[in-house]
């Protein structure tokens, strides 16, 4: 049924495309999707297409574990102190708008022009995301399960384990999800430099071309990473919030 | 799609680039040569090729300026650009593009720079450029490792920073870097090619016959002004075609070629090498990229 | 039916101060009307408190100062000696919202504790389970908090209370959402442990026949803000059959009539 | 207090980027610190500043408000109705990945070089992390509080306006404040086309000339325009959000 | 104490059907337990309802069935001969956790089911300002529910409840957090409205006195899946001074050895 729907929303979107490459361009600004899907199906049966999704993949995963591994558990302790929050907050506040993009320079010195610059590149983009979310989720939290579970005799870090991780999951999830989005987008940005491989590379690559078949061979190949990813926090978050499904009435 | 523009009394839009090779386009809007000759001209400027083209293809550009090898991707996508004039040919003692070392880089020529990455960026003029000019210094292909660097000015910050052993650049930025002490190791001066131009659509052309002359009329008076006064538009260039603070004062102001057509041949050889490389399927017929004035 | 634990419930001597709670004070905002007003209360070794008074006096909050979740303005509170500034493992409360965590099972709920404190999987899931049978939960241990009826919640919340052996219970309307049958059971539940450990505890209920049963001492809370209006001593305390004794009726109707004093501000 | 706070933060981040100046470049990666603010101060003498200001803020403004009018109502109705969720989400969930970059042509195409593709560029990708943020959030409502109105014989509008309404906001809010980073980021891609007023602009400008005193003089303001975006958000939900402010014990 | 309000209580011929619930059946997963089986309950327009039995055996569930929060997998439910699939505006409900929204004050809480109506704002602040000055809450309106004590919360909502002048009333312990003196203060005050309108209640409880006193007829659920076991008819009931009466204590002790009899299975 999951199936189905994924299915009507792919031919609704496509209708769409048909449509709009139909009324204008005739293929100049838009390509139409039989076209386009066709060319598609055939990158599929190259190893060139799986080069290229496999190095954006594996820099997206890595960063979004990098970007998890820090900012979940900083957010969760900004957001249950708040002497930490009073001092870290306008850190966050003040750096958060900063374009990270101007930071490529200093970056790309500290840690070279390899995969490592584009990893945390990425990384610290997604990191503020989760940063911000689990922060928010966690000063949310309603204080009565804190009582609850600090009237055990827990320490600050049974409190963690017990009460902030959980609580804070979902909403990690929700950054993760959104950041699925943010990531792929950022893979164009870092994958503009010092790189042949990629799918931010192909897109940019065949742009500079004009060459509308590639590019939409990379478009399709990121819509799909991005779905993919979209799925697997889909999938996590069913396995760590399994609480989540118990409700009924 | 037809080129959006309601009524002929509307002004004709141009895409820029904010480079030195757009200055007598400036300079025509300036002075309003333009308007004199009876035409409405306005330049829109984009950050890159990218966004340019996209808008070209949007129909929301009836022309623009950009370099040869781009205006032959834009036709063979079907939109109808012709080529009124060049606005940069190389020419000796002048350079536009430059092959530059990083500083400290204490090779006395390309040729014994030996291995070494270089950056540029891919299909591009620059990557055009850079074959030529290794074929001319007798350097085999494989000799440099060519690392893609989009962003020109993060390829200058890497090649200051040592991060890249060679970096093309284009003007003013060779003559910043040489100023923090890189060597220019091969120019473009002597290769003699149309490197940039300027096209305007073919059925703005045709549906009004006179406009091409008149644009390149108003074009040639700019391109005197410039050569006439040079230093009174300075303060333009400094505005208007990204010239690095340290160098507003001193570098030295371009002279343009008078307006003219690119020599087939040339483009013949631009065209050759695209072909090879697959970016376009065959030639266009230099009579349908060029736009001849009627009479 | 009840099993000495591992860790054992311990002994006092019947003199012995267990907690000693000092002229505390609280009010919420700072210029906002006072909540508590120099409440006094000493918890000996044998000792069973049972607090009533009218609802929204103070009693929760009283509980809450007791085990160190809230900070009185003044006054000090100490447990066997120590200050208490943060809650002890020693003391167990039972909340008045029950504090079950969602995202936990009943059985993860009630072995928390437990976990806190080290004990191991194996052990702290038997023991947790043993104790939910005792309070007539079998069954429901891999359910979670909200898949319960609200009384099946309280006891999951009491089973949580009782399952680490506790050195002082503090209990906020622990039967509240119970039958008359259960609550009985449970009523004598707590007592038997009380005869077999003499565990001390607080317990906060508005059921004077509870508060006579289960309160050694009966303490009436009332004003604005609260104080301790009567102390009233109940010397049948203890019997698991006091419920049917003439004087178990005689100390009720003191107590109706303590609480009616103070609800007309006498 | 929190003004102390904000100055602490910004001698913190002084010191490191005046260290990492200092360590590196010489100016040619990071111009040094003092420099950098005094061309700021002195730039905000000056008319163009302003002018940078104005546009972008005015751009990201109204981006914001179109977004969230947009993103809003869509999410809380797709997490509160299971079945417009099943047919909407996939088609979010497909759509949310595509990088909007590519969808330039076909914007521009429709709403012309102007204002109106910026502001339409920079809602379209705020508006997807609006969406997802409070489709998750009510998702995740206690459905005891939409019973317990429910229960008052409440029609699809009033558990809208009374239960769906407030129990997003925190989320829209939360999406919101992470949106101010996202929309910052967004404005260098808008502002590279058809326009020499904004900061985005300014800054790539300022780049390409490798004037790093105009460069910074822009990113200082884009940071400065990111954090008041950011307490506004911040202002607006302590009005609306005003119970969350009850929670003593 | 108690004005007759603008839209006024509706009094029903004493025969009237009210609410009908015909062979309701209920399971919460698919292959779980069976919780409700065969519930029949025809209350009628003179008629209050006590519901009696063990923690968890369903009586919360019923009253979510009768009310339409919960659609039965069996049977169905009929307001006045509407057949419920969703809530009924007449029919208001005090729900066991209470139910009330934490971003709402006491007094919009209270007025929520007002505003649904359409009634104006200045007569619903004005109406929800005199039922929590009914409910001895005066002072708390412009407080959120996280400021109240728990029987504070359980007042709002029994307020929220009442302002409405409903046709039915659905009560789950509504009573349960509150003190002895207060409590009674409510019962009789729900006797009080039965009394002159004449609305017609049913009321989950787990105290028998409550039942009795408040209950003209008084069902008795039982059993795995629960079912109801026994249908008290309470005679004296609707007499203020009922509970001092020798017919109120036999009556306890009836129901008492009902509810024996139920949780012993028979
Ligand atoms: N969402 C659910 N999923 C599974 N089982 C449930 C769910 N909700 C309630 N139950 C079970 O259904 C039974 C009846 O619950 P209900 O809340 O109606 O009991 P109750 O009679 O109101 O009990 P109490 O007096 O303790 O409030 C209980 O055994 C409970 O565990
Ligand atoms: N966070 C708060 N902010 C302001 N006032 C509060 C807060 N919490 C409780 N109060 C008030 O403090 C008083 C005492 O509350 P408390 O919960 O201790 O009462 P209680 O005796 O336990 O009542 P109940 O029997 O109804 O549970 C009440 O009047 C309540 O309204
Ligand atoms: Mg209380
Ligand atoms: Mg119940």
């Amino acid at each position: 049924m999951r199936f189905v729907r994924y299915v009507a929303a792919l031919a609704a979107i496509v209708l769409i495309w048909w449509i709009l490459s139909a009324l204008f361009g005739g293929g100049n600004i838009l390509p139409d999707p039989v076209q386009a899907f066709s060319a598609f199906g055939a990158s599929l049966g190259t190893p060139m297409f799986w080069n290229h999704l496999a190095a954006s993949s594996g820099r997206v995963l890595l960063s979004m574990a990098l970007a998890w591994a820090a900012a979940f558990p900083l957010g969760i302790v900004m957001g249950s102190s708040r002497k930490v929050d009073a001092w870290l907050a306008p850190f966050v506040f003040v750096t958060y708008p900063v374009p990270k993009i101007v930071l490529l320079p200093v970056v790309l010195l500290l840690f070279g022009l390899g995969n490592l610059s584009k990893v945390l590149l990425i990384s610290l983009i997604l990191g503020y995301q989760v940063l911000v979310a689990v922060r928010d989720g966690v000063a949310n939290l309603n204080p009565r399960y804190l009582d609850s579970v600090r009237s055990l005799g827990a320490g600050r870090l049974d409190l963690f384990r017990e009460v902030l991780v959980p609580a804070a999951l979902p909403h990690g999830f929700t950054a993760l999800r959104l950041g699925t989005g943010t990531s792929v987008a950022v893979l164009f940005f870092v994958e503009s430099f010092a790189t042949t491989r990629g799918l931010g590379y192909l897109i940019m690559d065949a742009w500079g071309r004009l060459d509308y078949r590639d590019m939409f061979v990379g478009i399709l190949g990121m819509s799909l990473l991005g779905a993919a990813l979209f799925e697997a926090v889909n999938g996590l978050e069913h396995v760590l919030c399994r609480w989540r499904r118990a409700r009924i009435r | 799609s037809g080129y959006a523009r309601a009524q002929a009394r509307d002004p004709v839009r141009m895409g820029i680039l904010p480079v030195l090779d757009t200055l007598p386009l400036q300079v025509a809007i300036h002075e309003g040569f333009f308007e004199r000759k009876g035409i409405q001209v306005e330049l829109v400027s984009f950050n890159s090729a990218l966004e340019r083209d996209a808008a070209m293809q949007g129909g929301q550009l009836q022309g623009y300026f950009g370099d040869l090898l781009n205006t032959l991707l834009l036709v063979r996508n079907g939109i109808p650009m012709q080529v009124l004039t060049v606005s940069y040919a190389s020419r000796p003692g002048r350079r536009m593009f430059a092959l530059v070392g990083r500083p400290g880089l204490d090779a006395p020529s390309a040729a014994a720079v030996g291995s070494a990455t270089v950056g540029l960026s891919n299909a591009t003029i620059m990557e055009f450029l850079l074959d030529a000019l290794q074929e001319r210094a007798q350097i085999p292909a494989g000799t440099w490792k060519r690392i893609e660097v989009k962003k020109i000015p993060l390829r200058l910050q890497m090649l200051l920073s040592g991060q890249l052993d060679l970096a093309v650049l284009p003007e003013p930025l060779v003559t910043l870097a040489e100023s923090k002490g890189s060597r220019v190791y091969l120019t473009d001066g002597d290769l003699d090619l149309p490197l940039t131009v300027v096209c305007l659509r073919r059925d703005l052309l045709e549906s009004e016959p006179s406009f091409g002359a008149k644009f390149l009329a108003a074009y040639e008076e700019a391109v005197s002004a410039l050569a006439e006064h040079p230093e009174r538009y300075r303060e333009l260039m400094s505005r208007t075609c990204r010239i690095p603070p340290s160098l507003q004062a001193t570098f030295p102001m371009p002279a343009f070629p008078a307006p003219g057509l690119p020599d087939p041949a040339r483009v013949d050889q631009v065209q050759s090498w695209m072909v090879l490389r697959g970016m376009i399927p065959e030639r266009v017929p230099y009579g349908n990229l060029v736009w001849r004035s009627p009479q | 039916m009840i099993q000495p634990a591992a860790t054992g419930y311990r002994k006092d001597s019947e003199s012995e101060t267990v907690l000693r709670a000092d002229d505390l004070s609280k009010r919420f905002a700072a210029n906002g009307p006072g909540v508590l007003k120099s409440v006094s209360i000493t918890v000996g070794g044998g000792d069973t408190y049972a607090v009533v008074g009218p609802s929204g006096c103070g009693k929760s909050t009283l509980l809450y100062l007791l085990c160190g979740l809230l900070h009185p303005d003044a006054g000090t509170v100490r447990y066997r000696g120590e200050p208490i500034v943060r809650p002890h493992p020693e003391i167990a409360v039972v909340l008045q919202d029950f504090g079950l965590l969602p995202w936990k099972t009943v059985q993860d709920n009630v072995a928390l504790g437990l976990k806190i404190r080290g004990v191991p999987r194996r052990e702290r899931r038997q023991k947790a389970r043993e104790m939910l049978r005792i309070l007539g939960l079998a069954g429901t241990e891999d359910r979670y908090p909200s898949q319960l009826s609200g009384g099946e919640q309280q006891r999951v919340a009491i089973a949580r209370a009782l399952v680490g052996d506790p050195g002082l219970l503090l209990l906020d309307e622990p039967f509240s959402s119970l039958d008359a049958i259960t609550r009985e059971r449970l009523q004598h539940y707590l007592l038997e442990i009380w005869n077999r450990f003499r565990v001390p505890y607080v317990l906060v209920t508005h059921s004077v026949e509870e508060a006579v049963f289960l309160g050694k001492k009966v303490l009436v809370l009332a004003g604005r803000p609260a104080a301790i209006v009567e102390v009233m001593e109940n010397p049948g305390f203890g019997d698991p059959s006091y419920r049917d004794k003439k004087t178990f009726h005689a100390m009720a109707r003191a107590l109706r009539r303590a609480l009616d004093r103070a609800a007309r501000g006498e």
